[in-house]
Parts: structure tokens; C-alpha cells; sequence
């Protein structure tokens, strides 16, 4: 299998989608011109720049994916989205219900998050809870390489909006891939990447990445950590994490989005209702702190959930 | 099966207004007896409603707003499917999900009805797109209000289907009222059909309670946009007769205001034109509103014998 | 002490505190039509009808709060927020940090939400949650007239945002009001609403009308809930809940809004967290379902969560 | 101890732009020997900024954006702390929480910095409103992009400010690129003055590499504004000389357009216009820029010696 980076992975979907169906196209500001080859490919029709507004942006899409085409919109930056709420939220997370089934929207939002390059909180911050909390949306956020690839594939197939949130510090991890239609990861299923006995890490995207290098830490001091990385963040693939903390009794959630009522919270309310009699110890949340992204790198990294405070938290459940 | 109206007579268009008349004036009497869902009456835009509708053809979609029963009703939409949605009713067009503000009947070609002021400009642009890289025949009428015209989207939308030239007929039914806020109160100028400059787009204001006026205005409008591809902008100057919603007693409005503009009501328009230029009598034209209240009364009866969905719709139609 | 209806509360609260302060103004969408007696009693500046543009709306009175107003306004429908959440969560929730501290934000953010008149999704969703996950936010949300006039007057006075969920369908509901500074009630403390020993709910808003009736339904059973009312939702009152389940062993929290990293998660997560040893059944939550809200009266009697449910619950953790 | 400058005169005008060019010239070396944030350059834009803040007075508060060098250094901001915020150290202007994009100085009256495209725009309205109920002297100038007037928020700012009317200067800083996307892509006219019309507000384009026909044009809007308390429109057609950003190689730009724009920069007008017309010579005309670069020299020297943030400032500054 070809080893690639993310970046790359999120381009060859894109590619073999717009291959696979004519009616795909992608817009945003600057996607024509930072993306030429997509432009020389398939059309200008295809893939557009836009002018500055994030609301019609993403409002077009709705409109165009309720008649016909399969648009994937380019937001850039995840707070960008603020802009564009009614149009996602309003709009295409419940004008089928509303409509009595009328309608269908399939689409794509892409939208960037991820500390870690110091352009401060207008930038960087981690709104996915956002459209979990909102009916009617998905929402997948990958943290390797052929997730990135095979979750946008299966993304731009699905007659649902999906929100499709790249945490752009992972750009240059790299992994093997998979070509084509082999390359497809289903949405709404977790993965356990790694079996362990001793306690349950449940994350996703850059949290993923912490995780990894924890449960090393961990399992050279005899913890094995299972480690679950949940990719698609709505529809949650409950039974995956549920059936691991019915195995290991602890579970540590870790996400680099804020606190309070993120997918944390989710996580662990939902194994304090449906796994309770399995959990021998508190659930314990490693996240960012409830504050804005610091820009200074030293705050910065203070601000990120790293690997040692994973560790530490572990060990506080099992010691 | 739905069936669309294109039917452009004086008297077509007429009857048109006297079933959204009969159908806005039954609800609002519903409501004030009590017990029946507010709604957004149209009263008094009957004129802008068919004058714009009646200028399209079947393949041309149109996306409307919270006060939309004239569209509908212009467009073909059953009364007795409509007040079925008012009241909440498996029968209804969206099976009671949306109720009054947002229906819509994609068989009519009305689209994704949106109550966020604006939200018919922010989808607008996303349909046209399909229609023209689908290669689809037809155009798109966007229906919005004085006060959409304030919010951002307005800007955003314009601009994109300039840019991108795609084939809309924003259609801006300038009702002087914004809920509870004059139009007044939020612009310095009269008319918004000047804003389209701006945007290098074709516009101009009509008689919005002239259902000819209308008719020959958007049909000139939707012809241009067949030949250019490009956006208009049609600005229909008009007036909202009753409260912004049923509960509205419309202290605040200025009585010579409402005066003024109930002297210009489009149906008694119609009708003196009916008389005057086409030969209609006293018996005919009152024969005609009796027939249209008594089609509201079916539809009403319709409605009120249709079963309420099922609770475990509650949880259907979320995902595709 | 006057008996007044949640309505009369808030307009109480609006009028005291543009007497206390000179520098408190309102302005939204027909604010000045539909109360005509703040323009009488303040004037025309300070009591503004606004252009249809929620957007600028709130922009504006982050702007203003910034340099020396202290506004308020009316964004009507909770929905509507989608269009103003640049303001709020990107300027207002994030300036004060990003400049250092440099600027404060005294400012008020008034909403309705509240299923149960038949509207339909767009003018009926329940986003507390939003604001409760984005940093530098305070959020408000009560239950009771002299909690939506003394939580109103300190939410007037508090030197950061502040968003006040009010719910309509509790206009008409009425209780003791005090008048003047007597009538304040701090902004961050939860109040135990009654008293009990066999489970705690935990709810705010209209969720704790169902809770009162299902602690009554439970009484009968002589099943005795706690009832704990939030109140704030953020700050949050961690300890009032902890306490409450220290003492109870069982926890359910009672919302409106959807169960998917709503405010009932992050109440789960917290006692799954800090009281966990205390627990001794899982927690339930009890929510509208993840659906949007249905306009007809037969789907919307469904969605909203009811006290039979609430009893259901608490019965299924004591069987 | 900030210090408020409001020299006017060509020379102290062109010292600012001299300070701005070393400052983004030294950051974009900074950025390309590796192991330096990136930035947003205005170099191209100087004659623009120093023109319109130099037209202000001190009561005067202003608003920008990610590309605000030009405005801080022109109104007297000390490139050392500009430096040491890009660092982000604590010694910044922000205490390093900001970084480049959201630089805000309210001594300075350099107020609430955004880096959401339009984000000056919805905060400018506020504080104008400010100023006019607390009866407060001074207007509001809010600096924005070509870009950012495409956003929503454009037309419901300036609409506001006109029918409130909010003592705001608009200056829209036309540079023709919105980030990768050339301003012709993305709006039908080459100018946006024309749009202030529709609002009812006056507007102006001038010649935005000329600082001393951008201070005439903002001297007079600024007068207008004090006397008539209403918003203005001034546009400065510019152009962004570097990238979007740090890592910008400008590959689409057309080596044309940059090269015609090159011939109209606004520090060798100026150095033209002061040896022409005041008579300086090559050698105080380089002295000049020789101060500028060692003034610049010793701003990074002093960032460089500061220190970074204490960790537990993480979580300061947060609430009120
Ligand atoms: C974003 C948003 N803001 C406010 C409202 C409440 N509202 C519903 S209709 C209306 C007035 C709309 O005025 P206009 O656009 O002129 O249309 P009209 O009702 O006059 O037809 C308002 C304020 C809403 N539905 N959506
Ligand atoms: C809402 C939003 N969308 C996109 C961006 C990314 N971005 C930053 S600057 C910029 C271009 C802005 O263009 P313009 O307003 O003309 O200002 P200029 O950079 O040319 O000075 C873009 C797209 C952003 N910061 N905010
Ligand atoms: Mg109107
Ligand atoms: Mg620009």
C-alpha cells in the first residue's frame, strides 16, 4: 500500500470522488487557486473560488445539494464557521425533517482545526461539539492518514451533511493507504487501535496522537491501555466503546476541544448510563482547559492535552 | 398530484387572490375564535404573490419564507394540504413537521422553505447552481421581504449570483413592515431595487398591488434572465394589510398608513378592472368569492377530518 | 412579596437596572414597538428598534460594551443566534484574552426557546449548550420569576457576556418577586429546589417544572428526589451537585435540549467524575430526542421531555 | 507610556511608512530563515495607513485587522512590543495571547482587532455608539479589506451606521487580493465606493499609494464626520505587494499586474515628492531609511530579550 500524508490523503479523495461522480464539485475561497491541478482536472466549473462570504458559501451548498449536485465546501478555518451556522444548522440539518422528507443534503463542510502554529483563538479553536449537539448533522474528524482518505470518500457518498473538521497539524503524518473503492471507511464506526486489558482511551483526531504515545509510556510500566479512536463523532459508534470499558473498567476520555459539553462529556455520560456496573473507577476527561487558544507558543502547548498528563491520569485511576 | 398554474388571465389571476384571500381571512378567524395556530397572513400582497408566480413556467422553482400562502396557493398548492400543515396533520405538506412557516412542496417546485428571515437567499444561489450545471431548464424566483433585505445574506447572495451569473429572480416584497419595525426604521431610502447596482444586477420597482403590473413586470424580468442567465432583481412596493402574526393587533401602525393602502387593496383593483375593461358584473365577481370561500371551507373540512401523524413520526425523516 | 409572572419578572429586571445604571440600553428587533414604556421611562436612545440584521445586532453591542455601555439585546428566537455567533463567541468570548485582558464585555444576550407553541425548528431549538462550550461565556437559563428578574439583574450587572436563555412557554408562570437589590440573585449558584433523599434530579428551565411534578408523582410512591435547579449553567455549581449525589447515590438530569454533549452530558460527566464513589446506580439522562423540534402539537407533546418520563426513570434506577 | 502620533507632515508621515517597511521587511526575513511566526504584510499599503490615521486625532479610536502594522505603527505603537507580541512574549502587546493577527492597543485607542474577515466591521458600529452616548469626543475609523466587504457583515454595518447615524469612517482598503483569491473574482466593479450610495452615505475613492493625497481625501472625510455625525465611505486603491501571508509565493499572481503596481509604491512617490518638492537629498533621504531599519533593529533586540509568558497566564485574563 502506498505510504502518504494526510494532506495527500484528503487530495486523492477528493480526486476519485470528483471521478467517481460528476455531480461532486468543491468551492471555497482560494480552493481554485491553491488546488490548480482540480481546476486543470475537472473544470472551473467543478472547482471554484468564491468571494469572501462564508453564510452564502455554505448556503449555496445546501441549496445545491437539496437539488441535484454533491457539493464539498472548503471553510477553512473551523471559527470561520461562525459565519456560516444558519446555512448548516438551520438550514441543512433540518429542513428534511421539517420538510417532511422532502429533501436530502448531501454535503460536505471542511473546515480546519488543530493548536499548535500559534495563530491564536480566531483561528484555532474545536467546534465539533457544536454540530453533534445539532440534529440532522455528521460529524467526522480522523486522526490517520487512510481515515482522512477513506472517511472523505464515504463522506462526500453519504446523502447526509457531514462535517469534515481536519485537524491541520496532522498534515504531514503519514501512513499506508489504500486506492479507489478499497480506500472507503465506512461513517459511524470506531476503531480500536490498539487492544489493551487495563484501561479504556477513548479519542479522536490530534487526541489520537497523545493517546498513542501515552499507552507506550503506559505499557512500559505493564499498563496496556486499549485505545479507541472514534473517528466519526456523530453517528457514535456506542457499542465499540462500551463493549471496551466492559472489558477494562476505567475509561479516560482525551480531546483537545474545550471541556464542557464536548465529546467528552458525551462519552462519559454515555458509559455512566449504559456500562456503569463495568467501571471500577471515576471517568476521567483530558482536555484543553476551558479557555481560548493562546497564541505565545509557550501557552500554546501548555494549552494542548499531551501524553504525560494522559499517563498521570491513568496512573491516578490505578494507583 | 400536484398540478402547477400558469394561468395568466386577469380572471386566472384573480381567482387565484380570492382563494389566498378566503384562505388568510379563514385562518385568521380560525385563530380568533381560538384554539387554531397563528399565522403570517399575506393579506394585501395577493397582487405580488401571482403577478410574479403566474409569470413563471413549470420548470422555474421558487423559494419563499414564512408568509408564503400566496405563492402557494398561485403556484397550484392544495388549501386543503396547507391548512392541514397549519394544524399539525399527517396530511399536511411536510405531515405536520414544518406547520405554517415553512412549507414546502418540491412537486410545485417550492423549495426548501426557510422562516429565517433570509434563509431563502442563502439557498437560493445553491439551486440555481444545480439548474445550471445540471443543465436544467428554468429559473429560479427567490421571494423575500424588506427586512431580509437587511441581513447580511442579502449582500452575500446578490453578489455570488452576479459573479457566478445565476439565473434568479430575487423578488422583494417590500411590505413597509418588518414585523414590528417600519421599513422606515431600518434604511434610509424607499426602494431597494436601487441596491442592485451595486451588484451590476437589472432591477426595477413595480405597483406590487397590481397583478397585471406585476405579471407584465415579472414576466419582462424572467425573460431577460431565460436570455442573459443572469440575476434581477424585481422589487415589489406593497403592503402588509394585517399584524406581522395572528396576534398582532397592530397598535403601532399609523391608521392614515393603513388607510392609505387599503384604498389600493389589489383585489378590489382587480376586480374594478375586471368591470371596467373585461365586462364582469356586480353578481359575477361576488359569485366568484363565493366559490373560493367555499373551496377554503373544503379544504378546511379536509383538514380538520385528516388524522394527526403518528408519534413515532417524531423521529423519522432526520436522515436521508 | 408582589406575586408576579415570569414576564412581569423580566420586565422588572429591565427597568430597575436601566435606572441603576445609566449606561444600560436594549435594543433588538421591534424592542422599542412592543415596549413602548421603556421608551416612555429611557428614551429613544437607550430603547432601540434595530434593522432585521442580528448579525450587527450583537456585533454592535460588543462593540459598545467594549467601550463603555452595557448593552442588552433581544435576539428573539434562540435559532437566530446563527447568525450572530461571530460576535459572540469569536469577539465577545474571546477578545478579552486575546488582547490581554485589555477589554471587558458587559453585555447581555437575551433568547427565547422553549417547545410547546408549535413553531417549528426554526424558531425552536435549545443551543445553550453552544454557549456553555465556548470559552469566556457566562450562561443563564432559570425557571422561576424571581430567578429570570434577580439572575437578569446580576446578569445586567456582571462585567463579562452573558447569554439568558428564556424559555416562553414559562411567560405566564408566576411566584414571589422581591423588588430592588433584594430581588438579585448571584449569577454561578445552583439552589436545591426541594429537599430529598433517594435520587437527585438535576434539571433548569422547563425541565424543572417536570421535575417538580415527578417529585411529587415520586413523593406519592414515597420515592424522595432532590431537585436541584442549575440556574447558571455556566459557571457551572459544581459543588451543589456533587453535594447532592454524595448524598443521594443516584443522579438524573432532566433537559429540553437535545441529549448529544447538552448540558446533561457535562452534569453526567462531572459526577462520573468527582462523585463517582457516591454512585450507586448509573446516571440517566432525560431529553427531547436528537430530532428537530416538530411543529404539530401531537409531535411536540412528544419531544418535550415530561414528568411520566422523568418518574419512569428514577423508578427504573430504584427497581 | 503610549504616545499618540498625529504628525501630518510629508516627512513625518513618510518616517511612519519608512518604520512600517523595515518592520515587515525584517519580519519576512525573520520568516525565511526559518524558526519565525508568520505574518500578514501590508507592505504595499503603507502611504494607505499613515494617511488615514495620521487625517485622526487623538480622541479618534480605530479599528483593524490581520494586516495592521501600517495602522499601528502610523498611530505610534512601538515595534518593539509589535515584534515581541509576534514572538509571544509576554512583553507584547497583548501579553503574547494574540500574536500577529489580533493586535489591539487601547491606549492607542487601537481598538478590539479581529482577525475574522469583517470582524472590525460588526465592532466598529458598537463602538461609534459608544462614543455618541456616552457623548464622548471623536470618530471611529474602521480599516477593512476588498475582501471583507464581500461578508454579510458589510452591508449590515453600514446600513446600521446610516440609519443611526454612527460617526464611522469606513476605509476600505481595496488591495485587489482576498487572500489567494484575486478581488476581481469576486465582485462585478472594480471599485467599492459606489456601494455607499445605497446606504446613504457619502464615499470617496483616492489613490491609496499616494500618502499625501490619502491624507487629503481622509482630512476631508473626517471633517464631514465631525459636522454631520454620519458615516463615510473612504476607498484606498492599493495593492498587497507581498503574499497573503508569510508562506504566500504569490505563484498565481500575474507578474504584470505585481510589476505595474511595483512602479506605484508608496515610499518611492514619497521619496520622489520630498526631494522634489522639499528638496531633500539622496543622502537624507537613505539617512532616513537607514533610522527606520536600526529603530527596527532594536524593536526585535528588545523582543528578543523578553521573556516568554509565565504558563500560569494561561488561564488569566479570561473573564472580567
Ligand atoms: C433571522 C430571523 N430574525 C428574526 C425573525 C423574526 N421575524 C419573522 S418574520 C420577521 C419580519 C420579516 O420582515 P420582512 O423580511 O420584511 O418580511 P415580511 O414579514 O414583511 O413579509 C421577523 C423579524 C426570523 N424569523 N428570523
Ligand atoms: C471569516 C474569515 N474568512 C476567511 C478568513 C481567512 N482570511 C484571512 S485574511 C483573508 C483575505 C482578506 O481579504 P481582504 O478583506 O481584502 O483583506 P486583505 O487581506 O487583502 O488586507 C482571508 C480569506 C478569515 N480570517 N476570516
Ligand atoms: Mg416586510
Ligand atoms: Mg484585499
Amino acid at each position: 500500500m502506498p505510504h502518504i500524508t494526510v494532506e495527500q490523503a484528503i487530495g486523492q479523495a477528493l480526486i476519485e470522488e470528483m471521478q467517481h461522480d460528476p455531480r461532486v464539485l468543491i468551492f471555497g475561497e482560494g480552493v481554485a487557486t491553491t488546488q490548480p491541478h482540480l481546476v486543470q482536472q475537472f473544470g472551473a466549473e467543478r472547482v471554484r473560488n468564491t468571494p469572501l462570504a462564508e453564510a452564502i458559501i455554505a448556503g449555496t451548498a445546501v441549496g445545491a445539494a437539496a437539488t441535484g449536485l454533491r457539493p464539498v465546501i472548503d471553510m477553512l478555518f473551523a471559527p470561520f464557521l461562525a459565519y456560516a451556522m444558519d446555512a448548516i444548522v438551520n438550514s441543512a440539518g433540518k429542513l428534511r425533517y421539517m420538510s417532511g422528507g422532502q429533501f436530502a443534503f448531501p454535503l460536505v463542510v471542511l473546515a480546519k482545526t488543530g493548536a499548535g502554529w500559534g495563530v491564536g483563538a480566531q483561528h484555532t479553536h474545536n467546534l465539533e461539539a457544536w454540530f453533534v449537539h445539532s440534529p440532522g448533522l455528521k460529524v467526522v474528524m480522523p486522526s490517520t492518514a487512510a481515515d482522512f482518505k477513506g472517511l472523505l470518500k464515504s463522506a462526500i457518498r453519504d446523502d447526509n451533511p457531514v462535517l469534515f473538521f481536519n485537524d491541520m497539524t496532522l498534515g504531514h503524518h503519514a501512513g499506508e493507504v489504500e486506492e479507489g473503492e478499497a480506500a472507503l471507511v465506512p461513517l459511524g464506526k470506531a476503531v480500536v487501535a490498539r487492544p489493551g486489558r487495563d484501561v479504556t482511551l477513548v479519542s479522536y483526531a490530534k487526541g489520537m496522537h497523545a493517546c498513542w504515545q501515552a499507552a507506550e509510556m503506559l505499557a512500559a510500566q505493564h499498563i496496556e491501555a486499549e485505545l479507541i479512536d472514534l473517528r466519526t463523532l456523530k453517528p457514535l459508534d456506542e457499542e465499540t466503546v462500551l463493549a471496551s470499558v466492559r472489558k477494562t473498567g476505567r475509561l479516560v476520555v482525551v480531546h483537545e476541544a474545550g471541556p464542557l459539553c464536548g465529546v467528552g462529556s458525551e462519552i462519559a455520560a454515555l458509559v455512566a448510563e449504559k456500562a456503569f456496573s463495568a467501571l471500577k473507577t471515576p471517568i476521567r476527561r483530558v482536555t484543553s482547559p476551558d479557555v481560548p487558544t493562546p497564541s505565545s507558543h509557550a501557552l500554546e502547548q501548555a494549552f494542548l492535552p499531551q501524553a504525560p498528563t494522559v499517563v498521570a491520569t491513568v496512573r491516578s485511576l490505578l494507583d | 398530484m400536484e398540478t402547477i398554474l400558469t394561468e395568466r388571465s386577469p380572471l386566472g389571476m384573480h381567482e387565484s387572490m380570492l382563494l389566498t384571500r378566503a384562505y388568510e381571512e379563514k385562518l385568521a378567524a380560525l385563530f380568533a375564535a381560538g384554539n387554531f395556530p397563528m399565522t403570517c397572513s399575506s393579506q394585501g400582497q395577493e397582487a405580488s404573490a401571482v403577478g410574479v408566480v403566474r409569470a413563471l413556467g413549470p420548470d422555474d422553482q421558487i423559494l419563499t419564507n414564512h408568509r408564503s400562502a400566496g405563492h402557494l396557493i398561485a403556484r397550484g398548492a392544495d388549501p386543503g394540504r396547507m391548512i392541514a400543515e397549519v394544524m399539525g396533520k399527517a396530511t399536511g405538506y411536510c405531515g405536520g413537521k414544518s406547520g405554517t412557516l415553512h412549507i414546502s412542496v418540491k412537486e410545485l417546485g417550492v423549495m426548501l422553505t426557510s422562516t429565517i428571515v433570509g434563509g431563502e437567499l442563502s439557498l437560493a444561489t445553491g439551486v440555481a447552481l444545480s439548474k445550471k450545471m445540471l443543465k436544467q431548464p428554468g429559473i429560479v424566483a427567490c421571494f423575500f421581504g424588506d427586512g431580509a433585505a437587511c441581513e447580511g445574506i442579502f449582500h452575500e447572495s446578490l453578489n455570488l449570483a452576479s459573479v457566478w451569473n445565476l439565473p434568479i429572480l430575487y423578488v422583494c416584497e417590500n411590505n413597509q413592515w418588518q414585523a414590528f419595525v417600519h421599513r422606515r426604521e431600518t434604511m434610509v431610502a424607499d426602494h431597494l431595487s436601487p441596491r442592485a447596482a451595486s451588484y451590476g444586477i437589472a432591477s426595477t420597482t413595480v405597483d406590487g398591488n397590481d397583478a397585471n403590473a406585476v405579471l407584465k413586470s415579472a414576466l419582462a424580468a424572467v425573460e431577460q434572465i431565460r436570455q442573459t442567465g443572469q440575476p434581477y432583481l424585481l422589487e415589489t412596493y406593497t403592503y402588509r394589510q394585517k399584524g406581522h402574526i395572528s396576534f398582532d393587533d397592530q397598535a403601532h401602525v399609523d391608521p392614515s398608513e393603513l388607510a392609505h393602502w387599503l384604498t389600493l387593496d389589489p383585489i378590489t383593483r382587480m376586480e374594478r378592472h375586471l368591470r371596467e375593461i373585461a365586462g364582469f358584473t356586480t353578481g359575477e365577481l361576488a359569485a366568484l368569492r363565493t366559490k373560493a370561500q367555499e373551496r377554503i371551507d373544503a379544504a378546511l373540512e379536509f383538514a380538520r377530518q385528516s388524522p394527526y401523524p403518528d408519534p413515532s413520526a417524531l423521529t423519522t425523516d432526520v436522515y436521508a
